[in-house]
């Protein structure tokens, strides 16, 4: 099998085996197995329909497998059982997802948004009762100067440019200190200044956090690409880099063949 | 001044200065009207009639009311058309006291309830009994709706019922409850419900003194209220609040579990909703269970819509100006009185989609700069 | 209006007759006569002449007597005498004779009193023994059998041999046998216990009952109580089986019911995701609808014309079109602004309801208005023991047509194409060329003209009125909820399973706890599947 | 701020000229309280036409101790706390002198604690359950002594030996049936003769029987097929307290079920001329019902009562009223009954004092309406004739039974004993 030979067995963050999930007699994803390692950068790519959503959707408490095992491996050794778990607890273990579309609070200021997404505080009670601390201010400072909306901190993130709520969701995503980082799209309507410059933020998030990113432009995988898994049919494709995968006849067939004038 | 206001704001713990005259204006209301009603003789320009006084404190009543949709609807983006049987649960649960209270000034001359003699029953039912207590009764009339909500909340949120769904559910709940209270052997007097009460803590219910007091009652509980729900709105939970209506999903990602902040929010506006209809049960003198009927639940939708939904004055407005409008056109046009309601509910759709609150950023949005700017929707998600 | 229709029937009847000069003339002159006789006598004249009635089994006694309970025997005082009159819509003729008259001065309207309806109405049944309508004389047969008057048994019996319908055959035979359980000898009595056991009649089972009972004229015999046991359990056993299916068809006409007025708010709510409450009053403008239509007729043809049954043919596809303009109208002047704000068409279309409601009092006053059913929908279909109303039936059958013409419009024409596609995503229709204007206006005309055409059906088993829609807008949002908001096919089976459900629970928990259960049922099903049985897909995250 | 606390003052104002709307000195003002809009308005705008008709009748013929009645109309909304603020609105600010109006039990309950307490005067005109007797309410209303027990003694003469009970579930039905239990029992019925569903006590002692229906029940399927059973055996009837509009559809089910009235009556109290205009008459002929007045009551009174009616109706400008194909029924006479006895009341008592009226009604005050003569009681109840009538085809009943002079009891509960 073609992961077999990618992954080391000690630095694993998250484990994917044989995963099945239909919906209505339709098979998303197909006794699928993906690992994925610490501080590994991972782009994700296959054509319309090969379950790059559910697979995501998986992997975050959004839906549950038929069969399979999704199981997160925490820096402490302690593994976790995916599949029992909900959004928001997969979150807390550290599981950090961005939308197709951004994905904000619309109402609220920039800083309001950052300082919505900490990774504290999160319970009915204590969200009643708190207090921002000089800690939290230091944190949104930072991200925000991360994502440079420094400037719009205090309008609307309604107000701000497409690409700019990208970047106040990865930002929002950051505030979280996820290990597991799930980007879907990110360069989806971007400029190609704003691209490129998202592909530096993602590579420099190398190393610091395990990454997937799911992407169409073939431009920007290039851009970020580490290793390349290519999906099909709800099944893992192809594995490796991404001249390996490029040149790949299969992969070419089914995916890049087609989505040549994309 | 400055300094004085501030400190105000300090004391009650909010930013907003609109909240404050709000609050002045409430106070003023609640010393001014109850003091021309006993200050001064009937006829004279200041003088407020004990009517007027009972019909402006059940307005109060719906504004509260109102108020504990708009913290689900307005500001959490949750349709609720069953929050009518909240208010309805609180009344019973507050009319049980008053029932017992009539002792044996009924028709029968019995202890018990009227109804209860003429079903045959010798002793009162033990879920009857503790409501001899008025603290039992106003504790019941805000934790039974509480409970309510909690059990709905939790089966509703849980398997995530939202939009059309959890309206439609909560319209079901409501119609359900309407129904068993509509049965005479449900122990609540059926379709004639609860009336002719005598006596409330022990003054008279029927003299002017008390139809005072409870107008106060009434003002201080919308204090109590709207002070509540415009501090929630200032905490990281109000902000949270307004994010699971935005975008619930997002929530969901960042580790909140929005379930357990969605049950909170409707068991609160729910045991808001029960105190309401507590203190209006004595004021309107009747409960029955046509309260609880799908239509009432719509009804209080409107409210909120007309007055501006997702604004803390919006409800309060609204729920006083339509039924200061429905007091008047039943009146003044009791064969067309519908129509005119409706049609004011079809325009302010159309053309005010901020409600009346909104009217006037959308009135400045036009003339700022000539520009002619479409207003900005508080779209709660379906 | 039915006896009116009879009376036409009776008339021409009565023609034929006299220009044929059948043989049946010399008896039914002689029915006439006796008929004036009994209208014009009292007291024990009366009496004698009835029973010369009984003996004469002339079919249009039968006709006359409905004619009289129906107000249509008129007495006309002249001069000298009295005469009586039948009166045909606004024509009269004379009882004894048949001739057209036109009386000078109103006629007053003579009528039989309960007593001596329940007389003649036995008389009837006697003569209806002989009846060529099958039913008609099943149905004689039967209360004459359960009236275990003595004099009756020698002509049931006599009859029974005759029948060559295996129907009717039994209907005698268990007239026969119940009348036996009174009048017949110990071995007749349990043989007649045993028939009717095996015939599990269930009309017999109080009648055997008192048979065995102790404190009778005739004490039951040992053999007789145990036959009475082994007839109770065989009647029991078919009654538990009567019931359920009679349950069955209930449920499905309920369904029905449900499925007609959800049909249209599953297309504007669930495929156009407008909040329309103002359904319920579509359902209305159907029903007043059929109400003009039918006044119409009546004014123009006359109640008892022929023409007249159709009007409610008529009346189907203009309840249709006009709630399908009003729809129109109402989509064009309010609905189009709000389809990106559909919890604000919930707030529009309730105003809409307030005006449409109080309107329809002004115009056509606060009280229900009444429709009737042409006399082709009335009575009931009898199938085995199980009798199912032929407005329901039609109901059925109608509601068969609606679904599968709403989706063979859906799913085989090009607006059907246009609708999907302007559901699935308005925008990316828009700009591939679909009207999506017109689409819209359409659809949501459509989904109203189905509501109107549960107007037009709902006129015929139940009210018609100002607040007749409000009845059901609580059931029909519950339907498509629980179907799956945009799904007809789960709307369809969401009705059905309601409405078996309902009719399933009712004779066990009443009408009232029946109905909070299946509430509370709805429910709990949404808790093990949000989305309804069909949920709607969508791949957007925020959906 | 500025802008809502100006709403604010706005609507005080508002409030402040209602309450300064002078009290007119040749006039007297009387209050109209029904429902106009929502359910009960099926029924009950039909007593206000009547009222307006009686007023213009009074006032042309000199008014009462020479001041004219100025009606205030005022809608009820079927909404019972509505009722109550404007039974209060009509006695506080209109200081009306009597006022007429409700119709269904729970409105009149609502508005009872506000006649109580401003001392006011209301007569209530539609057929009850009794078990209520306040000072300040006169029920010119049939007691269920002057319909369910009538009626039933007459199908008991009738020869029926079966009674199947349905009503909707509410108070009056639930009411008149448990009282209609009592009677039946103590009448030699048995407890197997009485359909419908039986009611046990705690100890299991049968207390009450019937069938019981939500409010606006659309589906008798099941009902129907169950009565049919019960009365396959013959001599049944059904006494039926169905409330309102849901009849219609329980008679199209009967009549299509194929019983007859003839097969199994059904005896009506809730249903007079007026519901029959909504319903399809020929599915209804020879059922029955009962009341202290039938638009078919051949005198002198009851036809000049119509023709006055009617010709009002063609005159009136009022917006709502249906002038064509209209009848009169007992609750309308009753409200007419209403007025005149207030009438006779205020000149015997030289007062138009709520207090000093009510004394004089206690007294004993005869009218002859055009259901015949009534007679007030000291008990707030009429002395009136009972008739029994059967259903005709043209939607009229035709009278089979008169009982002159029946007492008004409103407390029968108790009184039936084996």
């Amino acid at each position: 099998m073609t992961h077999s030979l990618i992954y080391r067995d000690t630095d694993l963050t998250l484990s994917v085996e044989d995963v099945t999930k239909s919906f209505d007699g339709f098979r998303a994803i197909n006794n699928l197995t993906f690992y994925l390692c610490d501080g590994e950068l991972r782009t994700v790519i296959g054509p319309n329909g090969a379950g790059k959503s559910t697979f995501m959707d998986l992997i975050t408490g959004r839906t549950r497998p038929d069969v399979g095992a999704l199981t997160y491996h925490r820096e402490d050794g302690r593994d976790f059982d995916l599949t029992k778990l909900r959004e928001y607890e997969t979150n807390r273990l550290g599981i950090a997802r961005k939308f197709q579309t951004p994905s904000i609070y619309s109402k609220h200021t920039v800083y309001e948004n950052l300082m919505l997404s900490l990774n504290r505080n999160r319970s009915v009670r204590k969200a009643l009762v708190y207090k921002e601390s000089t800690e939290d201010r230091e944190e949104i400072e930072s991200v925000l100067e991360l994502i440079r909306l420094q400037e719009r901190r205090h309008e609307h993130a309604g107000s701000l440019s497409h690409g700019q709520k990208q970047w106040l969701e990865i930002g929002m995503l950051l505030a979280q200190k996820p290990r597991i980082l799930l980007v879907d799209e990110p360069a989806a309507g971007m400029s190609d200044e704003e691209t490129e410059r998202t592909g530096e933020l993602l590579i420099s998030l190398e190393g610091k956090h395990s990454v997937i990113v799911v992407e169409h432009d073939m431009v920007f995988v290039r851009q970020i690409a580490r290793k390349v898994t290519v999906l099909h049919q709800g099944r893992v494709l192809k594995e490796g880099t991404f001249s390996e995968v490029a040149e790949d006849p299969t992969v070419k067939e089914v995916y890049l063949g087609r989505s040549k004038h994309d | 001044m400055e300094s004085v206001l501030s400190r105000i704001r300090g004391w009650l713990l909010l930013k907003d200065n609109s909240d404050l005259g709000f609050l002045a204006l409430l106070f003023g209301v609640m010393i001014a009207l109850p003091l021309g009603n006993a200050l001064f003789p009937d006829g004279s320009a200041l003088h407020v009639s004990s009517f007027a006084l009972g019909v402006w404190g059940k307005y109060l009543c719906y504004a509260i009311l109102a108020i504990s949709l708009n913290m689900l609807w307005g500001y959490t983006g949750l349709l609720c058309l069953g929050q009518c049987l909240f208010f309805a649960l609180g009344g019973y649960a507050f009319g049980m006291y008053l029932m017992l209270m009539i002792g044996e000034l009924g028709s029968y001359g019995s202890k018990l309830p009227d109804f209860m003699v003429f079903l045959g029953y010798e002793k009162l039912p033990a879920h009857w009994k503790p409501f001899y207590s008025p603290t039992f009764a106003i504790l019941a009339a805000a934790w039974v709706p509480g409970l309510v909500a909690l059990i709905f909340g939790i089966l509703a949120f849980r398997s995530r019922i939202k939009g059309v769904y959890f309206a439609i559910l909560t319209q079901a709940l409501t119609y359900a409850a309407a129904l068993l209270f509509f049965r005479n052997d449900f122990t609540f007097g059926g379709n004639n419900g609860f009336t002719d009460f005598r006596f409330i803590l022990g003054a008279d219910i029927r003299i002017d003194s008390t139809s005072r007091w409870l107008f106060i009652a009434s003002c201080l509980l919308l204090f109590a209220v709207y002070w509540l729900v415009a501090r929630i709105l200032e905490t990281k939970f109000g902000k949270i609040q307004q994010a699971i209506r935005d975008s619930e999903n997002r929530v969901r990602f960042s580790g909140y579990s929005t379930t357990h902040f969605k049950v909170f929010i409707f068991v609160v506006s729910a045991m808001i909703a029960g105190l309401a209809g507590a203190l209006y049960v004595p004021q309107a003198g009747i409960i029955n269970p046509s309260e609880m009927w799908p239509a009432k639940g719509l009804d209080i939708v409107v409210w909120v819509a007309v007055g501006g939904r997702g604004t803390k004055l919006g409800p309060v407005i609204g729920a006083i100006l339509v039924n200061l409008l429905k007091s008047w056109a039943t009146r003044a046009y009791p064969e067309s009185w519908l129509i005119i309601l409706g049609m004011v509910f079809v325009l302010v759709v159309l053309f005010m989609p901020n409600g009346i609150v909104g009217l006037w950023a959308q009135i400045k949005a036009r003339w700022s700069k000539g520009r002619l700017s479409k207003p900005e929707t508080t779209v709660a998600s379906t | 209006m039915l006896s009116k229709t009879l009376g036409a029937y009776i008339l021409r009847i009565l023609l034929s007759s006299l220009l044929t000069l059948g043989t049946s003339l010399g008896d039914e002159k002689e029915a006439r006569r006796l008929l004036v006789e009994i209208v014009l006598r009292e007291g024990a004249e009366r009496a004698a002449a009835l029973e010369a009635l009984g003996d004469e089994g002339d079919p249009v006694i039968a006709s006359m007597v409905e004619a009289w309970r129906g107000g249509q025997i008129l007495r006309y005082r002249t001069d000298n005498a009295t005469i009586i009159l039948f009166k045909d819509g606004e024509a009269f003729s004379t009882l004894l004779t048949g001739e057209a008259v036109v009386p000078a001065t109103g006629p007053k309207i003579d009528r039989p009193s309960r007593k001596l309806r329940k007389t003649l109405k036995r008389i009837v049944d006697l003569i209806d023994l002989s009846s060529p309508d099958f039913d008609k004389r099943i149905e004689a047969a039967l209360k004459l059998g359960l009236s275990q008057n003595p004099q009756y048994l020698p002509d049931l019996k006599a009859r029974a041999k005759r029948q060559e319908d295996s129907n009717t055959q039994r209907a005698f035979d268990e007239a026969v046998a119940i009348s036996e359980l009174a009048n017949g000898s110990i071995e007749n009595r349990l043989a007649a216990i045993r028939t009717l056991g095996s015939m599990k009649s269930f009309r017999a089972r109080d009648y055997i009952e008192r048979c065995i009972s102790t404190d009778g004229d005739t004490k039951p015999t040992d053999e007789m109580v145990t036959a009475a046991k082994r007839a109770f359990a065989e009647i029991d056993s078919h009654q538990k089986m009567v019931d359920f299916i009679g349950t069955l068809f209930r449920g499905l006409s309920l369904g029905s019911v449900l499925l007609l007025v959800s049909y249209g708010l599953a297309i504007t709510f669930g495929q156009m995701g407008v909040i329309n409450m103002a359904h319920g009053e579509f359902i209305a403008i159907g029903g007043y609808t059929t109400y003009i239509v039918q006044n119409k007729f009546a004014s123009a043809f006359g109640e008892g014309s022929s023409v007249y049954g159709y009007y409610f043919i008529t009346a189907i596809p203009l309840a249709f079109m006009v709630s399908a303009i009003v729809g129109a109208i109402m989509e064009k002047g309010l609905i189009q602004f709000l389809y990106k704000r559909p919890l604000e068409s919930l707030l529009a279309t309730w105003g809409i309801s307030m005006v449409l409601q109080q309107v329809f009092r002004l115009y056509f006053g606060a009280a229900n208005v009444s429709v009737s059913s042409p006399q082709w929908l009335a009575g009931s279909l009898q199938v085995g023991d199980v009798s199912m109303s032929y407005s329901r039936v039609a109901l059925i059958v109608c509601v068969a047509f609606v679904v599968i013409g709403t989706y063979l419009l859906l799913s085989k024409t090009s607006w059907g194409l246009h609708v999907r596609a302007t559901m699935q995503n308005r925008q990316m229709a828009s700009s591939l060329g679909v009207p999506s204007g017109r689409v819209n206006m359409i659809t949501f005309a459509f989904g109203s003209g189905l509501a109107g055409l549960a107007g037009a059906f709902l006129s015929q088993i139940g009210n018609v009125g100002p607040s007749m829609g409000q009845t059901y807008i609580v059931d029909s949002f519950m339907v498509v909820v629980v179907g799956g908001v945009g799904n007809l096919l789960g709307a369809t089976l969401s009705s059905l399973g309601i409405g078996m459900v309902d009719q399933g629970l009712q004779p066990i928990l009443g009408p009232v706890m029946g109905k909070i259960s299946v509430l509370f049922m709805i429910i709990l099903f949404l808790q093990i599947k949000p989305g309804g049985l069909f949920p709607a897909r969508s791949r957007s995250l925020d959906d | 701020m500025k802008k809502y606390f100006k709403t604010g003052l706005a609507a005080i104002a508002v409030a402040a000229v209602f309450a300064s709307t002078a009290f007119s000195a040749e006039k007297v003002k009387v209050g109209v309280l029904h429902s106009l809009s929502g359910t009960m308005a099926i029924s009950e705008t039909s007593l206000r036409d009547v009222l307006l008709f009686t007023f213009d009748e009074i006032n042309a013929a000199g008014g009462v101790m020479g001041k004219m009645i100025e009606p205030v109309v005022v809608d009820g909304a079927s909404d019972w706390p509505l009722f109550a603020e404007k039974a209060e609105q009509l006695l506080v600010k209109d200081k009306v002198a009597a006022t007429f109006g409700c119709w269904t039990s729970v409105s009149r309950k609502s508005v009872l604690p506000v006649y109580e307490k401003h001392n006011g005067l209301l007569f209530y005109p539609v057929q009850y359950e009794g078990e209520e007797m306040s000072p300040n309410i006169f029920y010119t209303a049939e007691a269920v002594g002057q319909q369910a027990i009538p009626a039933v003694d007459f199908l008991l003469n009738e020869g029926m030996k079966k009674f199947y009970l349905i009503g909707t579930d509410y108070v009056y039905p639930q009411t008149t049936n448990l009282v209609l239990f009592e009677y039946l029992l103590s009448k030699g019925v048995s407890v197997e003769d009485i359909g419908g569903g039986l009611r046990k006590d705690n100890a299991g002692k049968v207390i009450s029987a019937g069938n019981y229906t939500p409010f606006g029940h659309s589906d008798f399927q099941q009902i129907v097929a169950d009565i049919k059973k019960f009365s396959a055996s013959g001599d049944a009837c059904v006494i039926n307290t169905i409330n309102g509009d849901a009849n219609v559809p329980f008679f199209k089910e009967f009549a299509a079920s194929g019983i007859t009235s003839e097969d199994c009556p059904v005896v009506s109290f809730s249903l007079s001329e007026d519901e029959f205009r909504s319903l399809p008459a020929k599915d209804l002929v020879g059922h029955l019902g009962c009341w202290t007045y039938f638009m078919s009551i051949d005198t002198l009174a009851n036809k000049k009562f119509i023709t006055n009616f009617n010709s009002w109706l063609a005159k009136t400008k009022v917006p709502g009223i249906i002038k064509k194909d209209r009848v009169t029924c007992s609750p309308m006479v009753l409200s007419y009954n209403g007025v005149y006895l207030w009438k006779a009341a205020v000149e015997k008592a030289k007062s138009f004092e709520p207090e000093k009226v009510m004394k004089a009604l206690e007294s004993g005050i005869s009218f002859d309406g055009p259901g015949g003569k009534v007679t007030t009681q000291k008990n707030h109840h009429l002395t009136k004739t009972v008739y029994i009538g059967e259903t005709l085809e043209t939607g009229q009943f035709a009278i089979v039974e008169t009982m002159k002079d029946v007492f008004g009891e409103p407390f029968l509960k108790g009184t039936f004993k084996k």
